[in-house]
């Protein structure tokens, strides 16, 4: 078994309205100094040790990001 | 970096200009240069590029579009205060309202990605109702895609589903009806047709001019980013290497990400500026984003105008007054306004919190001048970009297969055992079953004042809370029929339209319209593109109500098959009382008589 | 003397207007409320109505609950002011801890749209009492996260004091816990639920007038008191 | 200027439909052994050196995540 994290975020060049929304808001509650915000997903998997990284890569292209706006990266958490 | 400005241009009248790449033909690259007495800048090259291709120049089309104003009487003409031209038509409904309607196509993006594309469809439209100065009121889709089971289907009909109701949810506009239409012609082109109605007193009409030498050009809503850059991107891959966050960045992705929230607070924001009457003319930015803006603007108006291009917030790092200005970042609009009103024009954007910029003003020159920190980037007539751009004669000629695809063919009558079994066929089929699963995720109820909508022949929306007064409306066009007989067809998607708005209880008064067909180099497309009009055009005399408006979407092929010709017929009806619409249904009460009208 | 209902107005909400009058066909006086503005403007009652306040793109009512004018809906709830959250307005409330649990993504993902019929579980609220206990209600149910949630013992908690106001019948749309629509605080002054009784005033615009039951109950309330 | 990370999850004992809706999708589009997702949210902050360790907690705890439902984690990432 095998726990792995697939991080996914808007491309850099993309609109991010997510982010947007809470970099605006922190100021109106009072935190200064955040300049910038980005909003993804990060996924946690459990997978069987059959499963390998190539395998991985696919399951995040392919389902977990939407490739066109979004990149992604995959890591296998210690045990 | 290097700007290429109008000086550097003079003096550099040998530099080779990827114009092929940006879609502009040698005897059109031939005729800017003639316009302008030059090369022109990058910055012109992308105006002109995008301004002159088929989307914003309807080169293709122009010719038989005439064939709308030409046919057009006076009688049919007399409730209409804006037509073919504007924004959006707009039409007097009584009781001093003025209603305004018009369908787009974003067929393309919402096939390379199917949430954004059909999100940013809908937030195009809601745009151009706004722009006339009406409060929008309801979104209607029309959808098309290939076979319900293919795999691309299954990509692309959730995602589109999901990006218009994502969207027009989250702006606050029901959705009152639509269609979804399976033909395997459109799997490699699907279909994305959003329309959107919206309403205002008569006397508040906007029209897109810049007039008033000394007023201000306001740029306001969103930042501009790398939205839909595209093909633009080769304009500085020569000059620059391929650093991310500099100019001559490598190809983006032509894809636009929506905001709704950032549309919902423009639209606010945007009726409250028309209640102040602190705007005299306003236009939206669509799909040649600053490109389009400024050179309808000041084309419509009485002068030139004088932009600022480096005023324009950003969202993105290192971009050039080429990317600037074609950029198709959405939830942005821009408004001319007097010098004594911008104080208060700034003041109501501040309290929606909408970033408004002032770029540039209107000037006595007749041109439309860009600078960039002081230098010029752009000096053209803005006409010659926006209204007089190239015309095409396209070759017509009727597809030698139209004559088998008219051949009667003798069918069987059927036996009663096989029209048991046909019914059930049908109505399992994808085109007949329920649309519940495309409905059920589209706010209906939202603003309080739909009265009809799915399961309904049309959908219909309260206008005047007091009076009753209210209208409904139907999009619909049957791609077979089309095919079969492209000027009838039109003539039929016009009359079930016509239909579904009379059976409501209301009297139809005007037509928009989306053509979407092949591509128009092939003359066979250009065949049923020329029927298709002039079916729709003849109809429209016949039954005595205007085609306020519309939308052309040519190249909808995949190699060398065209999609169904399919032209996209939206009727508009009035009510002089919500009250009296007539519910879709049989058998609400026992012992109703059925009858049959028409043979 | 004529109830004065205030409605909220965020950046993003939508059926202010409707909640609005709403409250005028109960016969209220329909105040509205700026989310800028630290003050109710000496209204009666408050509506927090939906829509998609900025966005709701972190999480549904994660900004607007840190507005101006909550501080003063806060102070108000705790001294007993009929206050209803609806579908927006709901997680705001529970965001902002006048309600306890969070809405999450409805279980099949989508939003969805429908007509949907509630159970009404208890007419002892500032905003029920104008119905029958067990009397089956069609409201309009519009939202794409109206799951509700929450922690075992606050579920249980709920449910034994008789805090769940309204619950789904007829299937459960969204995944919520225990079929839950609505919920109330412990003093039953404040409600919360996701289907728009706003919506349901007219069978003109709406699958019917069950949801002006929610706004009479409150003018009733006001008189009371 | 200094990068920080904020992940959002939901609570183990908090239902999650979006992770569970990836997991029954995987079999379906041939993908075998993995045995459970969930699905939170990854933000990335841009912040000024001002901002202290405790502040971006707030900011997690108060905006970034909802506490009753989520669990969070903040970490600076090495410039
Ligand atoms: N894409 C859509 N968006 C919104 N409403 C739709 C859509 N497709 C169908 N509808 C609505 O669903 C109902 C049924 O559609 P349809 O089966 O095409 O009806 P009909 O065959 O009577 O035109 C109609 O009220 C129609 O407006």
């Amino acid at each position: 078994m095998a726990r792995v994290v697939v991080d996914v975020m808007p491309k850099p060049e993309i609109l991010d309205p997510q982010g947007q929304a809470v970099a605006k808001a922190l100021p109106r509650l009072g935190f200064q100094g955040v300049t910038e915000v980005r909003q993804g997903k990060r996924f946690e998997l459990e997978v069987d040790d059959s499963v390998d990284d190539e395998t991985l890569t696919k399951i995040a292209a392919d389902l977990l990001a939407n490739t066109v706006i979004e990149d992604f990266t995959v890591r296998r958490l210690d045990a | 970096m290097t700007i290429d400005t109008v000086k550097h241009a003079e003096d550099t009248p040998e530099t080779a200009q990827p114009y092929r790449e940006l879609g502009l033909k040698d005897d059109e690259y031939q005729r800017i240069r003639e316009i302008l007495g030059r090369r022109p800048t990058d910055a012109e090259l992308a105006m002109y590029s995008v301004m002159w291709s088929e989307h914003c120049s309807y080169k293709s089309s122009k010719v038989h579009l005439s064939y709308f104003g030409k046919t057009t009487t006076e009688q049919m003409r007399s409730k209409m205060l804006a037509g073919i031209g504007e924004n959006a038509g707009v039409v007097d409904i009584g009781d001093g309202w003025a209603v305004t309607f018009k369908v787009e196509s974003h067929n393309h993006p919402s096939y390379v990605e199917p949430y954004q594309g059909a999100a940013t469809g809908v937030g195009g439209i809601v745009r151009d109702i706004m722009a006339m100065g009406a409060r929008p009121l309801a979104v209607m889709d029309s959808l098309r895609f290939g076979p319900a089971d293919a795999p691309d289907t299954r990509r692309v009909l959730p995602g589109v589903v999901a990006g218009v109701g994502g969207y027009g949810n989250c702006l606050g506009l029901p959705n009152i009806g639509g269609e979804v239409v399976f033909d395997s012609t459109y799997l490699g082109n699907p279909l994305v047709n959003a329309l959107c109605v919206g309403a205002m007193r008569v006397e508040d009409l906007h029209l897109a001019h810049a007039s008033g030498t000394g007023n201000k050009i306001i740029l306001f809503g969103a930042r501009t980013g790398l939205d839909g850059i595209g093909g633009v991107s080769v304009l500085a891959s020569d000059t620059f290497s391929g650093d991310e966050t500099t100019a001559g960045r490598k190809k983006l992705p032509s894809v636009q990400v929506g905001d709704p929230f950032t549309e919902k607070v423009l639209i606010e924001c945007c009726l409250e500026l028309f209640r102040e009457g602190i705007v005299v003319g306003i236009q939206d930015l669509g799909g040649a984003g600053l490109s389009c803006a400024t050179s309808e603007l000041a084309s419509a108006g009485d002068g030139g105008m004088h932009v600022n291009l480096d005023r324009v917030p950003l969202r993105a790092k290192g971009m050039t007054p080429a990317e600037i200005l074609s950029s198709e970042s959405q939830e942005r609009m821009c408004a001319v306004v007097k010098p004594s009103d911008v104080d208060a024009f700034m003041q109501v954007c501040a309290k929606w919190d909408v970033t408004a910029t002032e770029i540039g003003e209107v000037t006595e020159t007749g041109r439309l001048v860009i600078t960039w920190h002081d230098e010029v980037v752009v000096d053209v007539p803005p006409r010659t970009v926006a209204h007089e751009g190239p015309v095409y004669n396209r070759p017509v000629a009727r597809p030698a297969e139209q004559d088998s695809l008219q051949q009667p063919i003798e069918l069987p009558r059927p036996s009663t055992s096989d029209l048991h079994d046909l019914v059930l066929r049908m109505a399992g089929s994808h085109n007949l079953s329920s649309r519940s699963w495309v409905t059920d995720q589209y706010d209906r109820y939202v603003r309080g004042g739909t009265v009809l909508s799915q399961p309904s022949d049309s959908g219909m929306i309260r206008i005047d809370e007091e009076s009753g007064r209210g209208v409904a409306l139907s999009v619909d066009c049957n791609g077979r029929y089309c095919k079969l007989d492209p000027y009838t067809g039109a003539q039929l998607a016009l009359a079930e339209a016509y239909r579904n708005v009379a059976v409501s209880g209301a009297t139809p008064v005007a037509v928009t319209n989306c053509l979407n067909f092949g591509s128009p180099e092939d003359p066979g497309v250009m065949w049923q593109f020329e029927q298709a009009v002039r079916g729709l055009a003849d109809g429209c005399v016949e039954l005595g109500i205007p085609v306020t408006g519309g939308n052309v979407s040519f190249y909808n092929q995949t190699g060398a098959t065209a999609i169904l010709p399919t032209p996209v017929v939206g009727v508009l009806g009035v009510i002089d009382d919500v009250r009296r619409r007539i519910p879709t249904g049989i058998g609400a009460e026992a012992g109703e008589t059925l009858l049959l009208l028409g043979n | 003397m004529t109830a004065k209902i205030g409605v909220i107005t965020f950046p993003g909400t939508l059926d202010d207007q409707d909640a609005g009058r709403a409250a005028k066909y109960a016969g209220a006086e329909a105040v509205p409320l700026w989310h800028a503005d630290a003050d109710l403007r000496g209204v009666d009652a408050v509506i927090v109505p939906g829509g998609f306040s900025y966005g709701d793109y972190l999480r549904c009512g994660a900004i607007a609950r840190f507005a101006p004018v909550m501080g003063p809906v806060i102070e108000a709830a705790a001294k007993g002011m009929p206050i209803l959250g609806i579908c927006n307005g709901f997680q705001i409330l529970c965001e902002a801890g006048l309600l306890p649990g969070a809405l999450v993504r409805n279980h099949e993902l989508h939003f969805v749209c429908r007509d949907q019929w509630l159970k009404v579980e208890n007419t002892s609220t500032a905003w029920s009492s104008r119905y029958d206990k067990g009397a089956e209600i069609l409201i309009p149910l519009k939202s794409g996260e109206g799951g509700y949630v929450a922690e075992r013992d606050t579920l249980a908690a709920l449910e034994g004091e008789g805090r769940v106001v309204f619950r789904y019948v007829g299937g459960n749309p969204n995944g919520s816990l225990n079929d839950i629509a609505g919920i109330t605080d412990a003093r039953g002054r404040v409600v919360g639920l996701m289907p728009h009784p706003e919506h349901a005033i007219d069978a003109l615009t709406g699958p019917s007038d069950d949801g002006l039951g929610m706004f009479f109950s409150a003018i009733d309330a006001l008189v009371k008191a």
